[in-house]
């Protein structure tokens, strides 16, 4: 249905429920939708499980929301990075659970959940460790894993610019898993950076359509 | 456009710019909307500028525009149909992976399309007539009838041979299984519920008579579950 | 490797071989290649496996080139239409095989083969005809068919404008399958309206990316 | 660079630096190339511009230039060690599905990974060190490994312990099975074969002492299989 702007973060993520999965876009900062998850903190849900390619860096956003203890489990491609002691510290205290998903298997569980796919044989990861107990099957002479939706309750991106209707586009490699997500959860909130006249995106080069987008919050670069 | 109580008898048959019309009613403000090829389509002429319901074909674009006049022509832009038609502002192109993706998803709100067929508990049949020598075509067909939020069909409620079309099982080849949520004739509007076919509206009809006609027990009274 | 511009059509098709597949974009006129169409005619090669949405109007372009006996098989969603008088007959003399399948799974298989996706589980034809034969599968209560790729050994698509590395834009929905066959096809040609300059194209606006583009030929305006 | 024949010992150990030149040299013209991320990103740097070949980097962008200088750098463009980069003409984004889509879809010509272990039948080893308290991490690897036409190991060939990285069996968790096409390490190139590991170059050490030091069978003279 119709997009809504929201003059707030707040007002985007305040119907976030208890056990909630979240979608949470960005490749390192490139693309991380900072003011949502801010206000996801605010917010207060809790028990959420949280899906996005990294699980915090530093003390700020995804981490500062780990540190909070309202992630419940992290469905992630990389945890362990330098300045991931946040995720590294709850983990090793047994106070997180974490699926580990190469990362292309990842963007296309995401993609399979929006696009109504109802599994799909993959070849990544056949033979190793991230395929123990999933379903394998040869196929054309190769060994294809089965591999399920990942869908969420919300998605929270980051792109560049939106019209007026929730059409989006992004910029350089910040676009990475905005897009995808935004396809594969109930309810889509994207933070971007302008709010333009709805008309003004050339339509051939509109990346995330409007269908797939419920609010739209404007906020300053980088915050 | 008629509307009458489910259990009287309003004026009717309708025709087909009636029924569209009716349809265009029912569709809720800023939906997106997939209007298949042919009849249905009419119901784009009854959807007010106002209605903010953006309509997708899914030959890869969203918020199109009218059918686009002799001046207006343009081969690359046409409906699913192949009509040329026109661009909204706010309209987005895609290529067929994406734009099937995003109906398979359930991305859209609701779907019109025509049958030969719906059966009792929303079965679709409208691609083949099974006829031995048919060459089968099936188009979007499939991918729309189990694609929208809601399925919505649009069709003569007999055949002219006075056959019903909505029938307790479909004698023609399936689309798609219980994919029906909705079903405007020109007799009547019938939702398909869980617990069976029920009488939204009916035209120049009652209910009993209706029953009669089709052979189907149908339910009255408001449904339990809005479309 | 480099996407090579090519002077004229017929250097564009000149090796496909006898028997090959041949993926054919285009929607109605939309997209269609009507030059590499002409060319492979002139080509000769034959025995040929056509995957595209029709099967031929007229007695042009695809039309012509299964009046002259050159298609084994033709793999689409929608053979029958007003002006198929050609594939008509064909068929009903059992002269041409058939495979229907739904758009939007033709679609999904065709992304499948480019994507390296061994077979995926579609809603799509459930408890139908055309799932006969076909695996199915029960996922959160909804049944499934699993679908196969299909890759072609050439593609002939049709697009807007190239610039000279081979990146590609097309034009509002002229853009229908060619950027999904351009990625499942061992060999794409691209007939284009323009050729300009490598930089030209805003990489934001890309949508077949050069990687997937071997041959690229400028003709004029619909011929 | 040192180039020797695969029989006879030149001078070596290589340098980090001199094993990326290797690579680089090895890279046919024009060729799509996935780099990863850490050492194999020095790969770049060897690469002439007139080369023709383009960079993929799998957070979703297709001929990515050299890292950014101090005023180029753009919060919005950064390779996948998370570096900021910059853009060539030509360049193409696209998203995480479309980009490993790409990837496993076969369309890049070579990646260049690192590795932990690499088996004689080209099992690689370079995601998990398989210690009890390690949190797994995979990122791109298997999607890399997997998805590339050549995939390109760089590597040490024996850790610093002197434990050999070539192995008969990976004793590591593994990455993606039967996957690498050829090892560049500071000792000596090999080629993976359906008939075994064979040598190309040695850097500083003779074939028989090799074979010796790593323990397996090694085969010499000409692939019949070039890459």
């Amino acid at each position: 249905m119709t997009t809504r702007l929201c003059a707030h973060a707040d007002e985007a993520v305040a119907d976030v429920q208890d056990g909630a999965t979240v979608l949470v876009g960005g490749f390192g900062m490139a693309g991380m939708p900072v003011a949502l998850i801010d206000a996801l903190i605010r917010q207060g849900a809790t028990d959420l499980t949280v899906v996005s390619n990294n699980a915090g860096n530093g003390d700020t956003g995804l981490a500062a929301l780990l540190a909070k203890g309202r992630v419940r489990k992290v469905i992630c491609s990389f945890p362990r990075q330098a300045d991931s002691w946040v995720f590294d510290g709850l983990y090793r205290a047994g106070r997180i659970e974490l699926e580990v998903v190469p990362q292309g298997t990842l963007a296309e569980r995401l993609r399979a959940a929006g696009a109504g796919i109802g599994a799909f044989f993959c070849p990544t990861g056949a033979g190793t460790l991230l395929a123990e107990g999933k379903e394998v099957r040869e196929i054309d002479g190769r060994l294809h894993v089965l591999e399920y939706p990942i869908g969420g309750d919300v998605a929270l991106i980051g792109a560049h610019r939106a019209d007026r209707m929730g059409n989006l586009v992004y910029r350089k490699t910040a676009r990475n898993f905005g897009p995808v997500m935004a396809t594969a959860a109930t309810t889509v909130v994207a933070q971007v950076r302008e709010v333009v006249e709805t008309g003004e995106i050339d339509p051939e080069t509109v990346v995330t359509p409007s269908i797939f987008v419920d609010r739209v919050v404007q906020v300053a670069d980088h915050s | 456009m008629t509307q009458t109580s489910p259990t009287t008898g309003g004026q009717g048959p309708l025709g087909k710019h009636d029924i569209a019309a009716l349809i265009a009613r029912d569709i809720p403000h800023g939906a997106f909307v997939n209007l298949g090829i042919g009849q249905p389509t009419l119901v784009a002429d009854h959807l007010s500028p106002g209605s903010g319901v953006v309509l997708h074909t899914e030959n890869g674009m969203l918020n199109m525009g009218p059918a686009a006049s002799a001046d207006q022509i343009d081969p690359d832009l046409t409906n699913a149909g192949k009509v040329p038609v026109t661009e909204l502002p706010g309209a987005a192109y895609f290529h067929h992976a994406d734009s099937f993706a995003m109906m398979r998803g359930g991305h859209l709100d609701i779907c019109v399309l025509g049958a030969f067929q719906v059966s009792a508990r929303g079965d679709l049949a409208n691609w083949h007539t099974g006829a031995a020598d048919a060459i089968p075509a099936v188009g979007g067909a499939m991918d729309l009838a189990i694609g929208a939020k809601k399925v919505f069909v649009m069709m003569t409620l007999f055949t002219r041979d006075g056959a019903p079309k909505l029938v307790s099982e479909c004698g023609y080849p399936l689309t798609g299984l219980a994919c029906v949520d909705r079903v405007y004739t020109d007799l009547a509007v019938f939702d398909i519920t869980p617990d069976g076919v029920r009488v939204r509206q009916t035209f120049g009809i009652d209910v009993p008579e209706l029953a009669a006609r089709l052979g189907l027990p149908l339910q009255t009274g408001a449904p339990e579950h809005p479309a």
